[in-house]
């Protein structure tokens, strides 16, 4: 079998190669990366988006559509996770095994108390770094998704310690339909409000910056509540 | 950085790429597999990102005290597409992973084969 | 001249419904046969109220879908086409009549019922198509539809006579579509209005090859030798479907499809350029004089009947195959001869069947004194089979071997006097056994004194087939019948001036 | 800017996208409330849907600027003539989702139907996306929501071998996803644009050369994955047999087509800028494409499973498809494309039937179904009108299809390909000959047999619709043909050949 892949991986790796080395060269200024389309941004993002953080800019303003269903993909996963059956064979009842583990009494992974002590600790400066990105994501680099990454690594850190049923425990059912949804919501949401402003789905309006960035930070607010509470439950299901 | 006339960058993504794609077909394990997929992916980004860098450019954050050039910010916001598309790939493989764990009691290719 | 109407396609639509009714319809027996009758009549009325118009060389014609400009599904009436449809819608109401008796009590009949109007509809369909691909789309339907009358007894013996039928047919249509498609191809159209659409430029080679696939394609259901094997086998069809199917509709249809290959889509002029007839003609003597010598040899009689049938089919297809005007006359005029002859036949061995149990030739001694009426018609069928005066196999012969006069091909008249002799062959042991020897057991007598020798439904077919083979040979050449509709079809077929090789 | 339907455009696409995220919403009481809100979600599209094929058939094709960015700096939505699928999709759909509402009764347990609908929109909106984006890198946005839903989907309905059918199909489908980017990267690199109209532009400015040359190929090889054709179809036969059966009709019908779509799509690009000598390529799909009808037909004939059979037909029709590309003549290409719906339409027919025979018996295998059709004589009736236009045999829709690559073989100068278009069907005819037998003509040996009872009308109706509807199109077949020859004609002058 593995003189077999290495064939393969050679018969892929030549192509790829020839490929790559007949590129125009990267770090010229004169390539047709550098005088594409993104000269406009360059020139005009600050302008047109009030997004000093052109990644931004390009993300949410001139390529939204893109993170539109780049969210809808995170969404994808939660709801392919939660279509598939739970637990084995023998235990079809497609109860989440967590529940059950809850109900013994324990789902918590027995940890060093020092780990437990510093997770906690930590829990509140994490989240207070992920608002950061959260906020200043259109000037410094950052934006909703890292802050969503943060968001549920705090999750996920808490879930080791104190147990995942508790974590989720902090989410009442009732909210999370909406709050795993959130980002496509806000997505859908800004484009009906841009179309309504401007006349074009997902349009913002270019000569009103302080609408321009109130809608930006209602998606970067819908992406990192949506994308943390997607990432924190598919670490929740995972476990069962 | 060229090397023998080579753009040595782009190479080295190849190279990592084969590397992931060697780990993905020969590796029994399933959960070995998908970090070669993983492998895969993090070159695809990097030769992506590689793409868009320019010489003595700076990030492409328009704030008092940078200067042009710029790197292109279009391949920065086309990988961090890319990575939230990867790590939901991996979401649902590992999902799978974890259930065929649960059903067969093994995550070997080699022994899955072997069950009737 | 061309008129557009609707009957053309009016008339295999309404067995179409009557399919569709009769599944709808389920197991209530009275609506099974009155939709069955219904649709037979209108059918029948459809065709005879278009005769007029084609006797004064009227065509009716109706485009019905287009896919693209040039390939879509259209109808048209011609004479030869008429005359097709006329026989197979007459036979239609006769064959019911037939089968409803014949199936008394047999099982899913509705299947057989609603499968048997299909393929009329198909038939019909086949003989109004305008072009080739209306003609494929019939062609092929014919062959699905007719499947499961073949395995209709669901025994293993059936389910292996369908499996054979349907390779023979499918990979046979599969030529004919590649035959067709490569006329569309090549040609640029597939319309059978034209006496010819191919050129002789486009080279020997290419035009062989389409020549032969849909030949082949074509020639499979009309069982030319070699193609012929799955004829026989699919006799284990229950009676009415070998009578009305494998004697007349499917095997007619691959026969018609010749005749149409050679007349409208190469055209005389061209073939007789081309040579290709020579083969084909020779195939078809082979095929007349080795399937009747087969016949010789089989004792059962349906099987009998069925290599009959071969060899019957090759005679339209020598006629079309010498390409003179009176051979293709006699061609067109073969197929309701042949028809309402072989039905006869086939209706009668399905009678004594049905009514002694008896299969074979060498079990029906004396059956005569039993069946008087019915054997009196076999003899008749007999009769024309072997081309006596006043029967409608004399007709044929007659213009068969003035058309292979015609084209020089004196050897031709020798093969019809050798297929006279073995038809009188086959055929007059039967009747002589039938007449002249005494039953070997006596004849079960019926249980129900009021029926004569075998149910009504089952007599009165025969007796009228029968009548219309005297009547074929009688009155062939009054307007109005066979004659002068196949004079129509062939003066369009020879329009452009045929070439006597 | 935009006028008249063209406003729907993207919301088509939002609309199922957004239906899907809300599904455990509105279901979050009633979880079977989910099929009907997904129904009711893929209905309101259709209608959408319905608007943009009217709008196309009145004014030609459209775009739409998202967001108002003006080309190329922002996402251009496109519809044009091979976008037009988008309807007959979603009809598909339309049909395929209430069958799913009582057959998932004995697939999984109510509460995961949310999930399962979601799933199932976001599939339906992906597809959506994909055939009208006009950007190569939403292309592969939308490709990775639809194969991820697709993954999913392959796993809901069993444990273990569901679960390892889907990681392969994972595996398989991610590295052709990763090929995707990796093209679009280089294309990216080549011409510094997205937008695939201004790439097709600048592309004529570059030139040819390898580069460009490899960024066709992954491209062509990522779609040829996701096609499944035959040297990279080892991920289909599995995950489509083992799936619920609507959700086997959406992967094997549609699903598989993306890789089609996307061909087209890719060569509309190539094309235009007409820096590539595709002769060799298209030689190569021809023999790959001839390659796939046989040797799918052949692994048919020996499965006793009869969605596995009807898998491997996928593969072998799917041959038709790629054979009927390579052939690059008009004929073949238009007929390509509308076998691209009418497989759908077939194919769906059939693992729906197939799905209502296995819901009613819960057996699977011919041997163990025999003399069926007694039972359930509509289910078997739909089964044998969907294996007879399969195989393309009239009047249904599969022969208008064959009679349109068989005429490009020949009219491309292709005649054995023709040939072996022709003869390769009636291959597979072979397996479906045995199944109808089974049905038809051969006495019930199950108990389950003898006491089956037609199934639901919920899943009846959709049976029997979609069966009718491969009859119907199998005489009205000019009206896809009517909506594909536009787009190929103006394809074709660049096609290399």
């Amino acid at each position: 079998m593995k003189p077999w892949s290495l064939l393969l991986v050679l018969l892929v790796a030549l192509p790829l190669v020839v490929g790559v080395v007949n590129l125009p060269p990267h770090d010229a200024p004169d390539a047709p990366i550098h005088t594409g389309v993104g000269v406009r941004y360059l020139a005009r993002g600050v302008e047109e988006t009030g997004n000093k953080n052109l990644v931004t800019a390009v993300l949410l303003n001139y390529r939204g559509f893109d993170t539109f269903f780049e969210v809808v993909v995170i969404f994808t996963a939660l709801a392919a996770v939660l279509a598939l059956p739970r637990g084995s064979a023998a235990d079809p009842g497609g109860a989440p095994a967590a529940a059950a583990k809850a109900a013994n009494g324990s789902d918590i992974v027995p940890v060093s108390p020092v780990v437990s002590y510093v997770v906690r600790l930590m829990a509140p400066f994490m989240a207070m770094f992920a608002l950061a990105m959260l906020f200043r994501g259109h000037v410094t680099p950052g934006g909703g998704f890292q802050a969503a990454a943060v968001f549920a690594a705090i999750f996920i850190a808490l879930g080791l310690v104190l147990g995942p049923t508790r974590v989720a425990e902090l989410v009442p059912d009732d909210w999370r339909p909406w709050l795993q949804g959130a980002a496509p919501l806000a997505f859908a949401l800004i484009a009906a409000i841009g179309w309504r402003l401007t006349g074009a789905f997902l349009g913002f309006p270019t000569d009103d910056h302080t609408a321009q960035e109130a809608m930006g930070l209602f998606l970067e607010v819908g992406i990192a509540l949506g994308g943390g509470v997607i990432l924190a439950r598919l670490f929740v299901e995972m476990e069962t | 950085m060229l090397l023998f006339g080579l753009d040595l960058d782009y190479v080295l993504v190849v190279v990592l790429f084969c590397v992931g794609l060697y780990m993905l077909v020969s590796k029994s394990n399933l959960l070995k597999k998908l970090l070669g997929l993983n492998v895969m992916e993090t070159a695809v980004f990097a030769f992506i990102v590689t793409s868009g860098m320019i010489e003595g450019g700076d990030p492409p954050i328009l704030v008092a005290g940078t200067a042009a050039p710029y790197a292109s910010p279009i391949p920065q916001a086309m990988v961090l597409t890319g990575i939230v598309v990867a790590v939901s790939v991996t979401a649902v493989a590992l999902a799978l992973i974890v259930q065929i764990h649960a059903h067969f009691g093994t995550i070997e290719v080699d022994e899955l084969k072997e069950l009737p | 001249m061309d008129v557009v109407d609707a009957r053309p396609i009016l008339a295999p639509f309404v067995s179409f419904l009557c399919a569709g009714l009769v599944f709808a319809v389920g197991r209530s027996i009275f609506w099974r046969r009155f939709f069955t009758f219904l649709a037979a009549f209108i059918k029948m009325g459809l065709v005879l109220s278009m005769l007029p118009g084609t006797l004064r060389g009227v065509v009716y014609v109706y485009d019905f879908v287009e896919f693209t400009p040039g390939i879509g599904i259209a109808f048209r009436a011609d004479a030869y086409g008429m005359f097709f449809a006329l026989v197979s819608s007459t036979l239609w109401l006769f064959t019911t009549i037939y089968a409803i008796g014949y199936m008394q009590g047999d099982r899913d009949r509705v299947r057989f019922f609603g499968f048997f109007a299909l393929c009329v509809s198909t038939t019909v369909g086949v003989a109004f198509a305008e072009n080739l691909l209306t003609f494929f789309l019939f062609y092929e339907t014919l062959t699905i539809c007719t499947y499961p009358l073949v395995v209709h007894a669901e025994t293993p013996e059936a389910l292996r006579a369908g499996r054979i039928y349907l390779t023979y047919t499918l990979i046979g249509g599969g030529f004919a579509l590649v035959g067709a498609v490569m006329v569309n191809a090549v040609a640029g159209t597939l319309t059978l209005s034209q006496p010819g659409i191919l050129s002789g430029d486009l080279g020997t080679p290419t035009l062989a090859i389409i020549f032969t696939c849909l030949t082949i394609g074509f020639g499979v259901k009309a069982g030319i030798m070699p193609l012929h094997g799955w004829l026989p086998i699919a006799m284990v069809a229950p009676t009415p479907v070998s009578a009305l199917l494998h004697a007349v509709a499917v095997v007619k249809v691959g026969a018609f499809g010749v005749t149409r290959v050679i007349y409208n889509v190469f055209g005389v002029e061209l073939l007789g350029v081309l040579g290709f007839t020579v083969p084909l003609a020779f195939l078809a003597a082979f095929t007349i004089v080795a399937s009747s010598t087969i016949a010789l040899t089989q004792d059962h009689l349906k099987r009998r009947l069925a290599y009959s049938t071969i060899s019957q089919l090759s005679y339209i297809v020598l006629g079309a195959a010498l390409l003179t005007p009176l051979a293709a006359t006699a061609a067109i005029i073969h197929v309701a001869n042949q028809a309402f002859a072989k039905i006869t036949m086939f209706f009668v061995v399905g009678a004594i069947a049905r009514t002694t149990g008896k299969k074979h030739v060498s079990e029906i001694d004396g059956i005569a004194a039993r069946m008087p009426i019915s054997m009196a018609a076999f003899t008749i069928a007999a009769l024309s089979f072997v081309g006596v005066p006043l029967t409608a196999g004399f007709i044929t012969k007659w213009y068969l071997a003035l058309g292979a006069l015609e084209a020089d091909a004196w050897w031709f008249v020798l093969v019809l006097i050798v297929s006279a002799l073995l038809n009188a062959g086959y055929f007059f042991p039967i009747v002589h056994r039938a007449y002249f020897r005494p039953a070997k057991e006596p004849w079960p007598t019926l249980e129900e004194g009021r029926r004569f020798e075998t149910a009504k439904t089952l007599l009165f077919p025969i007796v009228i087939c029968a009548a219309y083979v005297l009547l074929l040979g009688v009155t062939a050449e009054v307007p109005g019948m066979p004659f002068s509709i196949a004079q129509v079809a062939v003066e369009s077929f020879f329009a452009g001036g045929g070439v006597v090789p | 800017m935009n006028a008249g339907w063209a406003e729907a455009l993207p919301w088509t696409i939002v609309l199922p996208m957004v239906g899907a995220v809300l599904t455990p919403a509105v279901a979050a009481r009633r979880p079977r409330l989910a099929g009907t809100w997904a129904w009711g979600v893929l209905l309101v599209a259709s209608a959408l849907a319905s608007g943009l094929v009217y709008q196309l058939a009145t004014t030609g094709p459209f775009s739409y600027d998202v967001g108002g960015w003006a080309q190329p700096y922002g996402i251009e939505l496109r519809f044009d003539h091979f976008s037009a699928w988008v309807l007959p999709l979603l009809l598909l759909f339309v049909v395929i989702v209430p069958f799913s509402w009582r057959y998932l009764d004995h697939v999984m347990p109510d509460e995961r139907r949310p999930a399962f609908y979601a799933l199932l929109l976001l599939n339906a909106g992906g597809m959506i996306g994909f055939c009208v984006t006009g950007d190569f890198f939403n292309l592969f946005v939308f490709t990775e929501v639809v194969s991820l839903s697709s993954y999913a989907l392959v796993a809901v309905g069993g444990r273990g071998l569901a679960a390892f059918a889907a990681l392969k199909y994972l595996f398989i489908g991610a590295v052709s996803s990763l090929l995707m980017l990796f093209a679009t990267a280089q294309l990216f690199a080549l011409t510094g644009s997205l937008n695939m109209a201004d790439v097709a532009g600048r592309l004529a400015d570059v030139g040819g050369g390898p580069a460009v040359m490899v960024a066709f190929a992954a491209y062509a090889v990522s779609f040829m994955v996701k096609t499944a054709m035959f040297p990279v179809h080892v991920w289909l036969p599995d995950a489509h047999a083992i799936a619920p059966s609507p959700v086997s009709a959406v992967l094997s019908g549609m699903v598989v087509k993306i890789g089609i779509i996307g061909m087209l799509r890719v060569y509309q690009v190539f094309f235009a800028a007409d820096v590539l000598e595709l002769g060799a390529f298209n030689q190569t799909l021809v023999w790959f494409g001839a390659i796939s009808i046989v040797m799918g037909a052949f692994f048919a004939i020996f499965q006793d499973d009869i969605k596995l059979m009807l898998a491997y037909s996928t593969i072998s029709n799917i041959g038709y498809i790629v054979l009927g590309l390579g052939l690059a003549s008009p004929y073949a290409v238009i007929g390509a494309s509308v076998h691209v719906f009418n497989h759908a339409l077939i194919k769906a027919t059939l693992f729906l039937a197939a799905g209502a025979i296995i819901h009613q018996t819960g057996l699977r295998t011919l041997s163990d179904l025999r003399g069926i059709a007694r039972r359930m004589p509509q289910t078997s009736a739909a089964m044998a009108v969907g294996a007879v236009s399969i195989v393309g045999l009239p009047p249904t829709a599969g022969f208008v299809c064959k009679w349109y690559i068989a005429l490009g073989a020949f009219e491309s100068g292709q005649a054995p390909f023709g040939f072996a278009l022709v003869f390769g069907a009636l291959f597979i005819f072979i397996y479906y000959v045995r199944m109808l037998n089974a049905f038809y003509f051969q006495e019930p040996v199950h108990d389950v047999v003898i006491e089956a009872n037609e199934a639901p009308w919920s899943m009846r109706a959709p049976v029997i619709v979609l069966a009718t509807l491969c009859l119907v199109l199998g005489v009205l077949g000019g009206i896809p043909l009517s909506f594909v020859e536009p787009a190929v004609l103006e394809l074709l002058p660049f096609w290399g050949n």
